[in-house]
């Protein structure tokens, strides 16, 4: 009984932390940036949910996507800073500039909101479903749920679309990918983009279930670092699997270790799944010739 | 004397057999040509040789010893070099810098420098010394990673395609090269597709397809069979 | 060769001779604001060092010099604090420990390449700081332990003794970078760095190799913790694996020019007492300003400081 | 169809082409060969817009291409397949091919392009859902020439097309190469294998150094007997006795 | 020197802006008003703050600037344990009077600094008015032995809670009460209904909470989430004690108490008319961070009547002496440092704590009877 409650529960969550790694998968995959700005793009993520819940009543559920265009925006111009530079300094130029733009993100959030803690609070925060006789609250349920379907939804768009599979050609080769006819400019910014929208959007469905403030980025993008590993970077099965390992072995590390020692399980195995499939679970191989 | 013998090895990948319980043995001082079609798993040979890829079964005996469970660097020191079939050099270094590596594991850098400099010569590379390795072109690198490997004091070698790619005026001195180092001792065996060069060099001649052993001996009886025709060669090959 | 490097060498010496006068000159009790600037710098230079010998010289990018750097902090906190020694003299431990914890890093996470490595650094970094979380009865957990700042012998534990130490202990890492820079060893980093395959293809041992780099470079990131831990004369495990410490090498080696013996210097030099400053002068808005600093630098001078200054290979 | 007059390009200061002029008629085999180093690839890649040439022009049909980048070059209908077999690693090879028809009007026609591409190369057909990247290194080569094809070009520029191939392969693409050129496709051929590539070219440009030495009809250059010993080659000792023996 | 200048070293960027923040706000509040009164001893008094991040080592430069580049005649404030741990010895060995109006960590006091005081109690003593409430109602209602449960929250201040406060009590009362889960919880952590359903698979009587502020508030929701109940649930102080916790949690914290600091004689006009002020000027109710820093300075400002000379080494000397000497009455209640139990001035009149429960949205005093504004629903 315990034992299904927290697994089932660590599915729930886990689903959440994939949501949050996704973006930063997307945008490692393809343009080898790894984005330390992430976890402060979710930050506004969460933020404009607040905001809109505060000041206008709109459920985050229905604000995140009405927001997305600003966060599109938003990725497609940090990318505009990031194109010029060469592509051999790209990888610890990105490095840097991804962090300044944390600060900047961060340090704005707190002269314009403050440094206070905001929730949001929905009408039906309280109400709790039983599902196989473990209590989840409801957002926690819609927050999930949507999480996996952004995250399918994604992955299709990935492998099923030509843009999606133009996405993932120029991650890998550039030069090809515009000899087949591929605007790999316009397709990294776009990708950029669609990785901070999906920060955006994990910020939507975290809004209800969390709490805000400027320097909240930092609390998950240790995590999200482990998921994007873990599932094998570029990959989003990856982050999915990633992300619901994680929750799942947080949830048992919790329970059966003291809570605060809970990490060390996840890391440990974190380092073990590396040990023994040095490219994540879902990493791609390349074979020696 | 054989100096490499491999004994009934096999390798799977998923559902591909690469190799197929393949036996085959080097005499020390000769050169192995290997031949076949592509996909036929000659580059998987060369790996497992090196230690990049395991074994599923079998041995690999190397002068007289398994060493099917060695590190490849380890197999690098006990003489067994190879060249990769996609040049893989030090992008970042110069031809010269590339060179040295190997030698330096064993001389100093005055040392190193100097016979690195004359291998580089030799292998028709003395104009390109101070280029960065990744500007040379698909040729410059094939040398490149050609005298390398040799820079590396090689007891044997692994060729894997070194003349795909090269122009004929640099082909031939290199088949020359060649020759001169097997007269100097060295073991080689020579993966290849340029029918040319492996018709100038191979002292014996193995056909592999689909991981099996398809024909081995005398490149000349070999090359008539038809087997080796239907699966390889075709008709106008020269 | 031989003879640049002796030249760097006195240089080198040179340069901690005169800076080390800088105490006989101005008081320190006068001015301990400025030497702890100072001390900084040299801390900076110090770690940010440590990390260019790993990931400039041998191309494997650490996120986790926290992890070393809490190591050896903990090693100062911890010695004195069970066997009532002079932290001190437990600073040398300081980098033991960090290097017997890089053994075991190395054993995992050189097995992994690039991205990979880099991101697993981190994660042994938040195992090391989540041990010394739960492990209260050695480490008292988060609660943190004081350690008494006492004198070293006949030397008071003033400004002026944290600085002089700090300031040789970044003049052994330099030095260390200068060694490096002009060994064989730096072609096979580098060869290793570029190709792993290729380079074990030719009987460069990987694995050893990057162990070279990663053993000093553990030493002098666990030196830095330590002489950091023993000035703030506080740790707790928050502090001493906080993120930021991984990075701040970073953000100064790139900054400054990454496999450089000097970008760290350049790095530190320029960007601590911007920090410092900022943080004084805007008390809640520094970090915006730190950050928009930091874009415009690597945008417009992608290759860092030196890069621009002098294109000079390795 | 294709045009350089007086091209110049490289990379950074140094100039590799130095006042290249060619020309590749519609319909036509053009062969470029050369020692190594002569900027063949570098011809190819100033055509596809990957090096931007310095000066001179390059039109294709009358439009001139310097200054467009890649992506624009290839929805006009040049496809360029790179030396060194650049397929896309980590994807499948059905997804290589796919992308070989990302432009939007080659869309329609994947059905057809894909029959017409695993026809050439049964091999693929078989490997539809391998990883390119662990494919041999001439399973590459063919699905690096076969993504090109599902492009649908009007030209086709081929850096060293059999390079790593087995000689019964190099046979069946030159054919196929000649019977899709009889179909209407323009091939800029860069070879090695000097013979083939002056049998199968109806024109033929020498380069060294940067600068075109000879052109003509490839088969009065196959027999001019300068060209043959310095690109073709003398016969080794013994080779040609071997050769025959075996045949 | 014209004025009195007092460095504040405070996390104004980083996870712990939130309370900088507050502290600014309220040293700003009470400086304003003295400063309109015409300063103290005819000089203004001018607040220096620097940002520590809430780290230890950035604390310790903030410290040497405010101290020798800035010449501030005292220290106030550093909000967390860990950074008052290494800012205290610190301001000894410079010899400026260090306040401390927030770091509760017991141990800061026990160091036998004498330029360290302490305005509010330590870590050990916020759980007293749970204790007594513990043995003289539940257990006495109950008659057999109570089965508890304990999560604190993994820092200093939880660690310092539990060690001084919790444990020792359920040591000496184990006869009473039986401590079940007892464990320490990661503050930053998304999910705790792990943690929460272990405690519910232990079915307790009492669960005990010592949490900050975005901690309490997921612990309360999820706690609800996960159905988890008991007879008494109590927090203490800190977080538990915030009207935040009471709005953001959803209103999931009704019916917890919690223990904590008196906060003054809440009923009292004096502290109604302060409360009054300070919506005034910032639009929110103040809570225990707010109340401590303005309590601080009008300390500091006492303390400062006595200081006279213009040299600021002597003026901190002098300023030390004040503290020392000060016994006054606050809106937040009496005021005394005195050395006592190996602490080294520490407030005493502040090892009173009262007993707090969420009723309807408002935490009432309960307990103890004397300064309760109503019974305790229990
Ligand atoms: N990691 C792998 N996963 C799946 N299949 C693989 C892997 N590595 C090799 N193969 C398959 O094994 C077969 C043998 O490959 P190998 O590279 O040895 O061929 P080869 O003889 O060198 O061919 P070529 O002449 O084209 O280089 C090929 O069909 C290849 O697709
Ligand atoms: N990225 C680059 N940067 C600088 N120089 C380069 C670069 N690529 C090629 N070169 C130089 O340009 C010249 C021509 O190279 P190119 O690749 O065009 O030759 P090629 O004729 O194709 O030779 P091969 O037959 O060996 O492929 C060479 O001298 C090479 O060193
Ligand atoms: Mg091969
Ligand atoms: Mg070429």
């Amino acid at each position: 009984m315990l034992l299904s409650s927290l697994v089932i529960n660590g599915l729930f969550t886990g689903l959440i932390y994939g949501l949050i790694a996704v973006g930063l998968t997307v945008i490692f995959g393809v343009m080898r940036i790894i984005n330390m700005s992430h976890g402060d793009i979710v930050m506004l993520g969460m933020y404009s949910a607040w905001i809109l819940f505060e000041k206008f009543g709109v459920s985050p559920y229905v604000s995140m996507f009405l927001t997305a265009p600003l966060f599109f925006l938003l990725g497609s111009l940090i990318y505009e800073i990031l194109d010029p530079i060469p592509l051999k300094r790209r990888e610890m130029s990105s490095l840097i500039i991804t962090l300044g733009i944390s600060f900047v993100l961060a340090t704005s959030a707190m002269l314009i909101f403050t440094a206070d803690y905001r929730t949001v609070t929905l009408p039906y925060s309280q109400r709790v479903i039983d599902i196989l006789g473990t209590r989840l609250g409801y957002p926690a349920l819609i927050s999930s749920a949507i999480s996996l379907v952004l995250m399918c939804l994604f992955r299709l768009f990935l492998s099923r679309t030509h843009i999606g599979r133009a996405i993932r050609a120029t991650a890998i080769d550039r030069t090809s990918a515009a000899l087949l006819g591929v605007n790999v400019k316009r397709i990294s910014q776009a990708t950029f983009g669609a990785g901070v929208v999906l920060a955006g959007l994990a910020g939507g469905v975290l809004a209800p279930i969390y709490y805000v403030y400027p320097f909240v980025g930092s609390n998950f993008i240790i995590k999200a670092f482990a998921v994007v590993v873990l599932g094998g970077m570029e990959s989003v099965t990856g982050a999915i699997a990633g992300g619901l390992i994680l929750g799942v072995a947080e949830a048992l590390g919790g329970a059966f270790l003291e809570h605060s020692l809970k990490d060390i399980i996840v890391f440990v195995l974190f380092l073990g799944v590396l040990f023994f499939r040095p490219t994540g679970l879902f990493g791609g191989r390349e074979r020696n010739r | 004397m054989n100096l490499m013998i491999i004994e009934n090895v096999s390798k799977k990948f998923g559902g591909i057999a690469a190799l197929k319980n393949l036996d085959l043995a080097v005499e020390k001082g000769r050169i192995l040509g290997v031949i076949g079609p592509n996909g036929a798993g000659k580059t998987t040979l060369i790996n497992v040789i090196t230690g990049y890829e395991k074994v599923d079964a079998g041995k690999i005996n190397y002068d007289g010893k398994d060493i099917s469970k060695l590190p490849p660097h380890v197999r690098a020191r006990h003489g067994i070099v190879r060249t990769f079939q996609i040049p893989r050099c030090f992008a970042g270094l110069t031809v010269l810098e590339n060179i040295m590596i190997p030698v330096l594991l064993r001389h100093s850098r005055g040392e190193a420098e100097r016979r690195a400099r004359s291998i580089a010569e030799r292998m028709l590379l003395g104009d390109d010394l101070h280029k960065q390795a990744e500007t040379l072109p698909v040729g410059g690198l094939k040398l490149l990673e050609l005298a390398r490997a040799y820079a590396a004091s090689p007891r044997i070698l692994l060729l894997d395609e070194p003349m795909g790619g090269l122009s004929q005026d640099r082909m031939e001195p290199i088949i020359r090269l060649i020759r001169e180092m097997r007269e100097d001792g060295l073991t080689i065996i020579l993966v290849e597709h340029v029918m040319k060069a492996v018709v100038a060099l191979a002292d014996i001649l193995a056909v592999l397809n689909f991981g099996e052993r398809l024909a081995h001996g005398r490149p000349c009886d070999v090359m008539k069979l038809k087997a080796v025709r239907d699966a390889y060669l075709g008709e106008g090959h020269a | 060769m031989k003879r640049s490097s002796h030249r760097d060498l006195v240089a080198l010496l040179l340069c901690l001779g005169v800076l080390s006068l800088l105490p006989a000159v101005i008081d320190t009790r006068r001015m301990p604001y400025l030497f702890d600037v100072l001390f900084s710098v040299n801390v900076a230079v110090l770690l940010a060092s440590s990390w260019n010998i790993l990931g400039g010289f041998a191309g494997q990018v650490s996120f986790g010099h926290a992890g070393f750097a809490g190591i050896g902090a903990y090693a100062v906190a911890l010695l004195p604090h069970h066997l009532q020694w002079s932290p001190w003299l437990s600073l040398p431990f300081a980098g033991i420990a960090a290097m017997i914890a890089a053994i075991l890093v190395g054993g995992i996470a050189f097995r992994l390449r690039g991205p990979y490595f880099a991101l697993s650094t981190l994660a042994l970094a938040e195992v090391a700081r989540l041990v010394v979380e739960g492990w209260r009865s050695f480490t008292e957990g988060t609660q943190g332990v004081v350690i008494q700042q006492k004198p070293l012998y006949l030397f008071e534990a003033d400004g002026a003794l944290f600085y002089i130490t700090s300031l040789w202990l970044a003049g052994i890492a330099l030095l260390a970078v200068i060694t490096i820079g002009q060994s064989k060893s730096r072609y096979f980093l580098h060869a290793v760095g570029e190709s792993e395959e290729a380079a074990s293809a030719l009987g460069v041992d990987a694995w050893r190799c990057k162990m070279s780099a990663l053993l000093p470079s553990a030493f002098l990131a666990g030196m830095a913790g330590g002489i950091l831990a023993l000035h703030t004369g506080f740790l707790d495990p928050e502090s001493a694996f906080s993120i930021s410490r991984s990075v701040e090498p970073i953000i100064l080696t790139v900054v400054g020019g990454i496999g450089t013996a000097l970008g760290p210097v350049v790095g530190a030099v320029i960007l601590v007492p911007a920090c410092e400053f900022l943080r004084s002068r805007f008390p809640t808005g520094h970090l915006l300003l730190y950050g928009v600093l930091l874009v415009v630098f690597m945008r417009f001078m992608h290759g860092g400081i030196l890069g621009m200054v002098r294109r000079k290979r390795l | 169809m294709l045009e350089l007059k007086q091209v110049t390009a490289g990379y950074g200061k140094i100039d590799v082409l130095r006042g290249v002029s060619l020309e590749a008629r519609a319909g036509e085999i053009t062969a470029l060969v050369g020692p190594n180093g002569a900027g063949k690839s570098t011809l190819l890649r100033s055509i596809s817009g990957t090096v931007v040439s310095a000066a001179g022009s390059i039109t294709f049909k009358g439009i001139p291409l310097s200054g467009r980048p890649p992506h624009k070059i290839a929805s006009m209908g040049i496809a360029h397949v790179q030396e060194g077999r650049m397929v896309f690693g980590s994807m499948s090879v059905e997804e290589n091919l796919l992308m070989g028809a990302y432009l939007k009007d080659r869309r329609g026609k994947i059905k057809e392009s894909m029959a017409f591409v695993t026809g050439l190369f049964p091999r693929l057909r078989e490997r539809m859902r391998q990883q390119a990247g662990t494919l041999s290194g001439g399973e590459q080569q063919m699905l690096a020439l076969g993504r090109a094809l599902m492009m649908r070009p009007e030209l086709i520029l081929l850096d060293e097309p059999s390079l790593g191939l087995a000689p019964l392969l190099v046979d069946t693409i030159y054919s196929s190469l000649e019977t899709l050129n009889r179909e209407g496709l323009t091939i800029l051929l860069v070879e090695q294998n000097v013979r083939r590539a002056l049998t199968y070219s109806q024109r033929a440009y020498v380069l060294e150094n940067g600068e075109v030495i000879l052109q003509g009809r490839s088969a009065d250059i196959l027999v001019d007997s300068a060209v043959t010993s310095a690109y073709l080659g003398v016969p080794l000792e013994g080779e040609d006795r071997l050769i025959r023996q075996s045949l | 020197q014209e004025t009195f200048r007092i460095g504040a070293p405070l996390p104004m960027t980083g996870a712990g802006a939130a309370f900088g923040e507050k502290f600014k706000k309220a040293y700003t509040m009470a400086i304003d008003e003295i400063n309109a009164k015409g300063g103290v001893n005819g000089r203004k008094l001018q607040l220096v703050i620097d940002d520590t991040q809430a780290q230890p080592p950035l604390a310790v430069t903030s410290v040497k600037k405010l101290v020798t580049s800035d010449n501030v005649v005292a220290l106030i404030g550093g909000w967390a344990s860990g950074v008052a741990l290494a800012v205290a010895p610190l301001a000894q060995e410079l010899r400026t009077p260090y306040l401390l109006d927030h770091p509760a960590l017991d141990d800061i006091t026990r160091q036998g600094n004498d330029c360290v005081f302490r305005l509010q109690p330590t870590t050990g003593m916020y759980s007293a008015a749970l204790e007594d409430f513990l043995i003289n109602v539940v257990y006495e209602r109950q008659k057999k032995p109570i089965k508890a449960a304990y999560l604190y929250v993994d820092n200093a201040f939880g660690q310092g809670v539990a060690k001084y406060g919790i444990m020792p009590f359920f040591k000496e009362h184990s006869d009473r009460f039986v401590l079940g889960v007892c464990e320490a919880y990661s503050e930053k952590a998304l999910d705790y209904k792990p943690l929460l359903l272990k405690v519910k698979n232990a079915s307790p009587d009492v669960i005990i909470f010592t949490s900050y502020l975005t901690d309490g508030i997921l612990l309360g929701k999820q706690a609800k989430e996960v159905g988890l109940t008991a007879k008494l649930v109590s927090g203490t102080g800190a977080g538990h004690s915030m009207q935040d916790i009471y709005e953001k949690s959803g209103g999931a914290v009704e019916g917890y108490f919690s223990s904590g600091p008196w906060h003054g004689d809440v009923t009292s006009p004096a502290w109604k008319k302060w409360r009054g002020d300070w919506e005034a000027k910032y639009g929110y109710p103040p809570g225990e961070h707010e109340i401590e820093g303005y309590v601080a300075i009008q300390v500091l400002a006492r303390a400062l009547e006595s200081v006279k000379s213009r040299d600021v080494v002597r003026q901190r000397e002098e300023l030390r002496v004040g503290l020392k000497r000060t016994t006054m009455v606050t809106i937040f209640g009496p005021v005394k440092f005195e050395n006592f139990d190996g602490y080294t001035n520490q407030n005493r009149a502040y090892n009173l704590t009262a007993l707090g429960q969420w009723i309807g949205g408002k935490l009432y005093q309960v307990w103890p009877k004397r300064v309760a504004e109503r019974d305790p629903k229990y």
